[in-house]
């Protein structure tokens, strides 16, 4: 790794030499990365939205079609075409009617060992949450990682209580993390044991996520009908 | 969505996360240079120096191509720029401060193109971090980086002194050392939350 | 090379290959000079992604293709590129094959991508490819670089396949996602943590030590 | 020591090994008899060995030098007994080397009178009149380390001796020497203080005694003479209290600099017994013939205190006092810093303050050596404060640049507190030992190679 | 009589008489107690942990030593106390096998590794309960109450769980003190705690006990009081400052004290001198630094307990406290600087 005193060293004999190897080199490699990008761009896109809907296929059963909204200054909705990523994101989920059948949020907070992304399927007719999935998190494979995969615990999101006081402007009862067993109410979220930290981390998160934006979209919710 | 506080991103980036210990980068340096207290130290304020150097750039140039919307750009800039401007630091620290470049000089050349810098260079991309919050993971995972490799360096120097049977000496002890120690950091998850 | 055919009595088969002095060039990466056990070079792949026998392969083989591409580049171009900016060419040229392998993987699995994460990017600066553009693609001529990247390339892999295959044996009882197991298997959940990726190497390491010690012996 | 450190008239860390000094501190000192021959090594002190001024086959009287000094760091050799030069040859030493010395036969029956040589008049001599006759007494430091004493008792340029410190200490167990010379021979002490107060110039003497010896203390305190400037300090019982360092900073709270002598802190150091003899032998002029020596241990019969004559064989001295059965283990000194004999034929020299004899019931079989555990009892106990672990392993591995640049290998003063506490039983004072001859044999080379 | 061939050996021709195998034997006797409470606690399952994680130790010791062509070294029972501390740090019913292959990793990978006793840079026995913990850590956080009725008839069939099996989980379990109240704001009540009355590892329950075998080897000299001390020192007072700003939120430092393995991680586990620093201030360094740590992790960290990881950060930072913590040597204007 001495390309330091190469790079210093530079003799003037050779110089335009040197600056022809480069340039040439240069243009050969954004030639290659620019031929390969654009053969496969169209290929990553569709793979990457075909995750995207699959995943928020999975948090909002029964829909069909989506549609992308951002949140704008005055706290409504607008529709957007191109996906950029953004954390004002919310989808629509449609079913063969057109009809809505539940929203998909981001949300993500500090799991056990680093942030966990989840999505979740809110939907304002039950107002109730209606679905869960991971997007990404670094939680203990066989401990931490129940959050995606144990079914006692993904139960938990069928139908978890998010109704709104009369005014509209919180939640009537925020939801909270129990330990395993201890759930009586529909707004709490059954823990799993031995993975305390991880399933008390998805009740915070989507705690403090809907408490955001569940009044928002309920007091919104006409805006996301597709207009016949 | 709340925000992750900075405090956060620091203890994430050092304890919790640790570059060495968790993330397996700059592991080379990490065997070469964790014999002796004194390069550990040394070694560990160079990586922490150009990391933050790093972090600087790679926002700037992410910025920048995003602005142009050419990611494809992006790894070939990364190493590129990091690389250049390591190098002209370099320089000018050999101008301007002729002890801290005795002291941190001559493993500059060693760490420009190290996976821990580009490293982080990648993630503090991937996790969409601004400005202050990218300088903050960057000084945690310096700081991360220099306290495992004071640690082992430590406990190396130690070990020079101790009848290690021979099939055990050299890396593989090394690598043991770092195995227990990243089993000792896991007491650390959770901080924070 | 052929300094190693001195071992007269024993000529099974790898030592009627190293005769050879082109098939030696292939062989050496595999075993004798190992890139991971025996110079113990690129160590952050190989502990960060081989925590399951199929990322390990995966990341192996993107290596070694990475590594096969740039020595091909670098000894084709050896004469015209002038020594000053050598290491700096090749670096433009390794990078350039890594964002491909990183666009192409994508455009194979997204998931396949996640589970890698920023490691195939990082391949740019692992050490052994520079290294062997630098110690021998600019310096032998392209059907030798082939070997040589081959015969590195799959040491790597292979090196990388010895421990996520072990990780993910003990760690999850299965070996490319199958389970060997019956049902109750206890999964060692240490191994698929980063300290299990220590220990792992480090036994191999041990393993290779002791083997040499007792040829030393012999 | 923690946080709260009440030491007051000690210094800090040591160890409290078991005194056994019942047995022989109640007894008086008695004179032991004539051996038919006496062997005298040359070397019988630090510095250059005497030079032998008889012939084979002359006779001598008690007294009479019959080596002398050989350079100013020396000191003479007179004749503990009147008879015949037998034969000039080498004779066997502790050291196990043999060095050039002289047999001589004792006559039978003499009288042995003692000759007297020119007195040094303590009113009308000057300071180094009075060195000049410690010199020509034949006076070596009898606390153990033989170094002729008007060599210490020198005050360099620009250095200054305000206190004389009188070493009663007698730290090593089992030994008696010094506290029965303090019973019986404090006139000569108070006396030789006065010399030695003149030769140095010390405004100020101090006789530092360890609490297990008051009656001594007592004893010495009724007779001073009101305004004489000498006072008694009584220190608490410690190992090693009795070394000049040590006792510096237990009595005055004063700490010689690493690599220093008492005097850099304006102090000097005597022993008792050494005082006591230029206290009884300046005076009329003579030279040293026979010391105080505690003969005791399991395995001595006829335990006691007698005043032995120098150069009396070690198997002569056994064969008086009876040894039991099953002895194993004979020392010259202190079961702390003597040194294990092997050979009965060397004989006793000035510098030997006690014998001690084992058998093999305390002599363990070589115990075992574990791997140093870091119980850190070591640390706690060596009085310099060294780190006697880290030393030891740095040893066992042969780093000996290490233990000299960091870790202070050439302050140890080779107690043996270390060794004594450590369950390990890792031999670390000859470790020490060894590594230090080592450390100095390189320095040499290297500054040879200047 | 004076014809024998004397022996010579160099000075100091006596010595303090301890050695290090007595203390390693004392300690075995001090633990003894704790031990058998654990039994009367917790039952057959405790007996048969116990029993395993000694013997796996010992045997693991015995055949690394013929393995590389030494010497046994079991007799200086220090294998002993690593088994005896691994088992008391388990829970009850953990599975034998695990157990077993617990003391093995102790025995190797924290002490065989690095040259044997005395040269081990972290505590075997909490070596071998780290790995334990993060490869099963559900078994090793599954407790079963102290008392059970049948606890002397019947064994559990975790503790029986097939090698390389996963342990059913019997219905029965217990949430440990500490558990309770990181996740339910549960606080026991301490002194049920003092006197074991709860459920935990085998041998962190009786509180007093752990003291009593403290002190016995502390009047007998064979053991650190400083470490003790500054662990739980440390520890009261850093939960006392957080419980005097805001006792709702903070649990009380007595609570702290005997709750988890605090007790035991200080007056066994911290004290083993191999893996700490040798100097009198770098000891209360030390163990303030585990005292803090402790408290650290138990309030703000993901886990319920954190003394073992408490432990092991320290040995690893003892190497540099010896570095930095040098006595001045007597007759120096100070000490040389570390290198
Ligand atoms: C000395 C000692 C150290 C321990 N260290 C830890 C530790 O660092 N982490 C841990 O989770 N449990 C540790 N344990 C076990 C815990 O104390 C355990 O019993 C505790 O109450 C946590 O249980 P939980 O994880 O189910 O809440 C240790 C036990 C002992 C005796
Ligand atoms: C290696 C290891 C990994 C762990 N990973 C997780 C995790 O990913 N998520 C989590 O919630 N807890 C994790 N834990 C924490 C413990 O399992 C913790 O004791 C548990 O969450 C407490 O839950 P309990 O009260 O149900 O026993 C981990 C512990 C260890 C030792
Ligand atoms: C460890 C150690 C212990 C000593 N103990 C005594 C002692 O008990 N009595 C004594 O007179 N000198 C003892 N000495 C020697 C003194 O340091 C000092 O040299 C002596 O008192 C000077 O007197 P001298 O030259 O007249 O012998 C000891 C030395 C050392 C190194
Ligand atoms: C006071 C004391 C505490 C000890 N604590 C432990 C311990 O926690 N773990 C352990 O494996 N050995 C312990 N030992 C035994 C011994 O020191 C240990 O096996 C060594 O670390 C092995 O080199 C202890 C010994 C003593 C005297
Ligand atoms: S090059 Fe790094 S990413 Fe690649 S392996 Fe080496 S250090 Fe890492
Ligand atoms: S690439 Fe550089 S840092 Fe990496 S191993 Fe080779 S020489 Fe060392
Ligand atoms: S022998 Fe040396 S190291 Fe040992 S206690 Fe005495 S002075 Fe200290
Ligand atoms: S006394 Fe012995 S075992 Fe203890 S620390 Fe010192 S040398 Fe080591
Ligand atoms: S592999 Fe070389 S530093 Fe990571």
């Amino acid at each position: 790794m001495n390309q330091t005193q190469t790079i210093h060293t530079t003799s003037s004999v050779s110089s335009t030499k040197m600056l022809q190897a480069m340039v040439g080199i240069g243009i050969m490699c954004a030639l290659m990365i620019v031929l390969t990008f654009e053969g496969t761009k169209s290929r990553i896109a569709h793979n990457k939205a075909e995750a995207l809907e699959k995943a928020i296929f999975k948090v909002i059963p029964g829909m069909v079609k989506k549609r992308t909204y951002q949140l704008n200054e005055n706290s409504s909705f607008d529709t957007i075409r191109s996906e950029i990523k953004d954390a004002s994101l919310v989808y629509a989920g449609y079913d063969e009617n057109d009809q809505l059948v539940g929203m998909a949020i981001e949300a993500s907070g500090i799991g056990f060992a680093d942030i966990i992304r989840i999505l979740y399927g809110y939907n304002p007719e039950t107002q109730k949450i209606v679905g869960f999935y991971v997007l990404e998190s670094k939680e203990t494979p066989g401990l931490g990682d129940k959050i995606e995969k144990d079914e006692n615990f993904l139960s938990n999101f069928s139908a978890l209580d998010v109704t709104l006081v009369e005014d509209l402007s919180a939640i009537k009862n925020e939801i909270i993390p129990v330990k395993q067993g201890a759930k009586e109410n529909p707004w709490e979220v059954d823990g799993i044991t031995g993975a305390t930290i991880s399933s008390r981390s998805i009740g915070n998160i989507l705690s403090e996520s809907t408490s955001h934006w569940v009044p928002l979209i309920y007091k919104n919710r006409r805006s996301f009908d597709i207009k016949k | 969505m709340k925000e992750e506080s900075l405090w956060y991103i620091f203890i994430n980036a050092s304890l919790i996360n640790n570059f060495v210990l968790a993330y397996f980068l700059g592991i080379c340096p990490f065997l070469g240079v964790s014999g002796k207290m004194e390069t550990a130290t040394k070694m560990g304020g160079a990586v922490t120096f150009v990391m933050i150097i790093s972090s600087i750039c790679a926002f700037g140039i992410h910025a920048l191509l995003v602005a142009i919307n050419a990611p494809f750009l992006q790894l070939i800039s990364y190493i590129v720029v990091i690389a250049s401007t390591v190098q002209l630091v370099e320089m000018f620290i050999k101008k301007m401060s002729p002890t801290l470049f005795r002291a941190l000089g001559i493993f500059l050349p060693l760490i420009t193109t190290n996976c821990a810098i580009l490293g982080l260079a990648l993630f503090q991309t991937n996790k969409g971090y601004g400005f202050i919050e990218s300088l903050v993971y960057a000084l945690g995972a310096g700081a991360g980086f220099t306290l495992a490799l004071v640690l082992i360096a430590g406990l190396r120097e130690q070990l020079d002194f101790a009848e290690v049977p021979n099939v055990v000496k050299g890396t593989a002890l090394t690598l043991l050392v770092a195995g227990i120690l990243s089993l000792s950091f896991m007491g650390f998850a959770g901080l924070g939350s | 090379m052929s300094n190693h055919s001195e071992n007269k009595n024993s000529t099974g088969f790898f030592e009627s290959l190293k005769e050879h002095p082109s098939t030696d060039e292939f062989i050496k990466g595999l075993w004798r000079d190992n890139p991971v056990f025996v110079q113990v070079l690129g160590m952050c792949p190989v502990l960060a992604v081989s925590n399951t026998a199929e990322n390990a392969l995966a990341m192996g083989l993107a290596t070694a293709f990475v590594l096969l591409m740039s020595n091909i580049l670098v000894s084709s171009l050896r004469n015209f590129i002038p020594k000053q900016v050598r290491i700096a060419s090749y670096i433009l040229i390794i990078a350039t094959f890594v964002t491909i392998t990183d666009y192409v993987i994508q455009a194979i699995s997204v998931d396949l991508h996640k589970s890698l994460g920023a490691f195939i990017s990082l391949i740019v600066v692992n050490c052994l490819i520079l290294s062997r553009a630098e110690a021998f693609a600019s310096k032998n001529t392209i059907g030798k670089s082939i070997l040589d990247a081959l015969g590195m390339g799959l040491g790597f892999t292979f090196a990388l396949f010895c421990l996520g295959a072990v990780r993910e044996l003990f760690g999850n009882g299965s070996l490319f996602g199958l389970s060997l197991f019956s049902d109750n298997f206890q999964e060692w959940i240490v191994m698929i943590l980063p300290a299990g990726g220590f220990f792992t190497l480090a036994i191999w390491l041990l393993i290779f030590n002791a083997a040499k010690e007792r040829k030393l012996k012999t | 020591m923690g946080l709260f450190n009440f030491h007051r008239d000690t210094f800090k860390h040591g160890i409290h090994p078991p005194e056994q000094k019942r047995e022989t501190n109640g007894l008086p000192i008695r004179q032991f008899p004539f051996a038919p021959v006496i062997v005298l090594p040359m070397v019988q002190h630090i510095g250059g060995p005497s030079e032998i001024v008889v012939r084979e086959g002359q006779e001598v009287n008690r007294g009479q030098v019959l080596a002398k000094a050989n350079g100013y760091v020396s000191v003479p050799i007179h004749a503990p007994v009147s008879g015949t030069i037998r034969k000039i040859s080498n004779v066997p030493s502790i050291s196990g080397k043999m060095v050039p010395g002289i047999y001589l036969e004792a006559f039978p029956s003499s009288s042995q009178e003692v000759m007297e040589g020119t007195p040094i008049d303590l009113d009308t001599a000057t300071p180094d009149e009075i060195l000049k006759g410690i010199q020509d007494a034949g006076i070596v430091g009898l606390g153990g380390a033989a170094f002729p004493t008007h060599v210490k008792l020198k005050v360099p340029e620009g250095k200054n001796c305000e206190i004389l410190i009188i070493n009663g200490i007698e730290c090593e167990p089992y030994l008696t020497t010094d506290h029965r010379v303090m019973l019986e021979q404090a006139d000569d002490i108070l006396m030789g203080i006065k010399y030695l107060a003149k030769a140095t110039g010390a405004k100020q003497t101090i006789i530092g005694i360890e609490a297990n010896k008051t009656d001594a203390a007592n004893h010495l305190k009724r007779m001073i003479s009101d305004g004489d400037p000498v006072s008694v300090k009584v220190v608490p019982v410690k190992y090693p209290q009795g070394s000049e360092k040590m006792l510096i900073t237990s009595i005055l709270d004063r700490e010689v600099p690493s690599g220093g002598l008492p005097i850099d802190v304006n102090i000097v150091v005597v022993n008792v017994a050494t005082t006591a003899e230029i206290g009884r032998l300046l005076p009329h002029g003579r030279g040293i013939q026979e010391r105080v020596i505690t003969i005791t241990g399991p395995g001595v019969k006829k335990k006691g205190n007698y005043l032995i004559p120098i150069g009396t064989p070690l198997r002569y001295v056994l064969e008086q006092v009876g040894v039991e059965e099953n002895i194993s283990e004979v020392y010259m000194g202190g079961p702390m810093m003597g040194v294990a004999v092997s050979n009965l034929d060397i004989s006793i020299v000035k510098g030997t303050s006690g014998i001690v004899v084992f058998t093999e019931k305390e002599v363990k079989k070589a115990p075992k050596v574990y791997p140093c555990i870091k119980c850190g009892a070591c640390v706690d106990a060596c009085p310099i404060f060294l780190n006697p672990s880290k030393l030891g392993i740095l040893a066992k591995f042969e780093a000996y640049d290490s233990m000299a640049e960091d870790y202070h290998l050439m302050d140890c003063f080779e107690c043996g507190s270390c060794s004594y506490v450590c369950p390990s039983n890792i031999p670390l004072v000859q470790y020490f030992r060894l590594s230090k001859s080592i450390v100095r044999k390189r320095k040499q080379v290297t500054t040879n190679a200047k | 009589m004076l014809n024998r061939t004397l022996n010579i050996s160099t000075s100091p021709h006596i010595t303090k008489g301890i050695s290090t195998d007595v203390i390693m034997r004392n300690v075995v006797w001090a633990l003894l107690p704790v031990a058998a409470f654990a039994v009367y606690a917790f039952g057959i399952n405790a007996l048969l942990v116990l029993i395993t994680s000694v013997i796996s130790c010992v045997l693991t010791e015995h055949y690394l030593c013929k393995f590389s062509k030494k010497e046994s070294t079991i007799t200086d029972w220090s294998a002993v106390i690593t088994g005896l501390l691994l088992g008391l740090t388990l829970p009850p019913n953990f599975p034998l096998w695990m157990t077993f292959v617990g003391g093995v990793i102790s025995m190797a990978l924290g002490k065989f590794v690095f040259g044997g006793l005395g040269y081990n840079v972290f505590n075997p026995a909490l070596v071998g309960r780290a790995v334990l913990q993060a490869a099963f850590p559900v078994a090793i956080t599954t407790w079963s109450p102290a008392f059970l009725a049948n606890r002397f008839s019947s064994i559990s069939s975790s503790t029986l769980t097939f090698p390389f099996m996963e342990p059913s989980v019997d219905g029965m379990s217990g949430a440990t003190p500490l558990a309770a109240f990181k996740f339910d704001q549960v606080a026991t009540d301490a002194s049920d705690l003092a006197l074991g009355l709860i459920s935990g590892s085998t041998g962190e329950t009786c509180s007093l006990l752990i003291l009593l075998g403290g002190i016995y080897l502390v009047a007998r000299k064979m053991m650190n009081w400083r470490i003790p001390v500054s662990v739980l020192g440390t520890a009261f007072v850093f939960s006392g400052i957080l419980y005097l700003v805001d006792n709702e939120v903070f649990p009380s430092p007595f609570f702290m004290l005997f709750s988890g393995g605090l007790m035991l991680g200080a007056v066994f586990m911290a004290t083993d001198m191999v893996a700490s620093p040798i100097t009198p201030l770098g000891v209360w360094i030390y163990g303030g630094i585990i005292g803090l740590l402790v408290i650290v992790i138990r309030i703000w960290g993901g886990l319920p307990e954190g003394v073992m990881y408490a432990i092991l950060l320290a040995n690893a930072i003892s190497p540099h406290i010896d570095n930095v913590i040098r006595p001045r040597v007597y007759g120096t204007s100070k000490s040389l600087k570390p290198s």
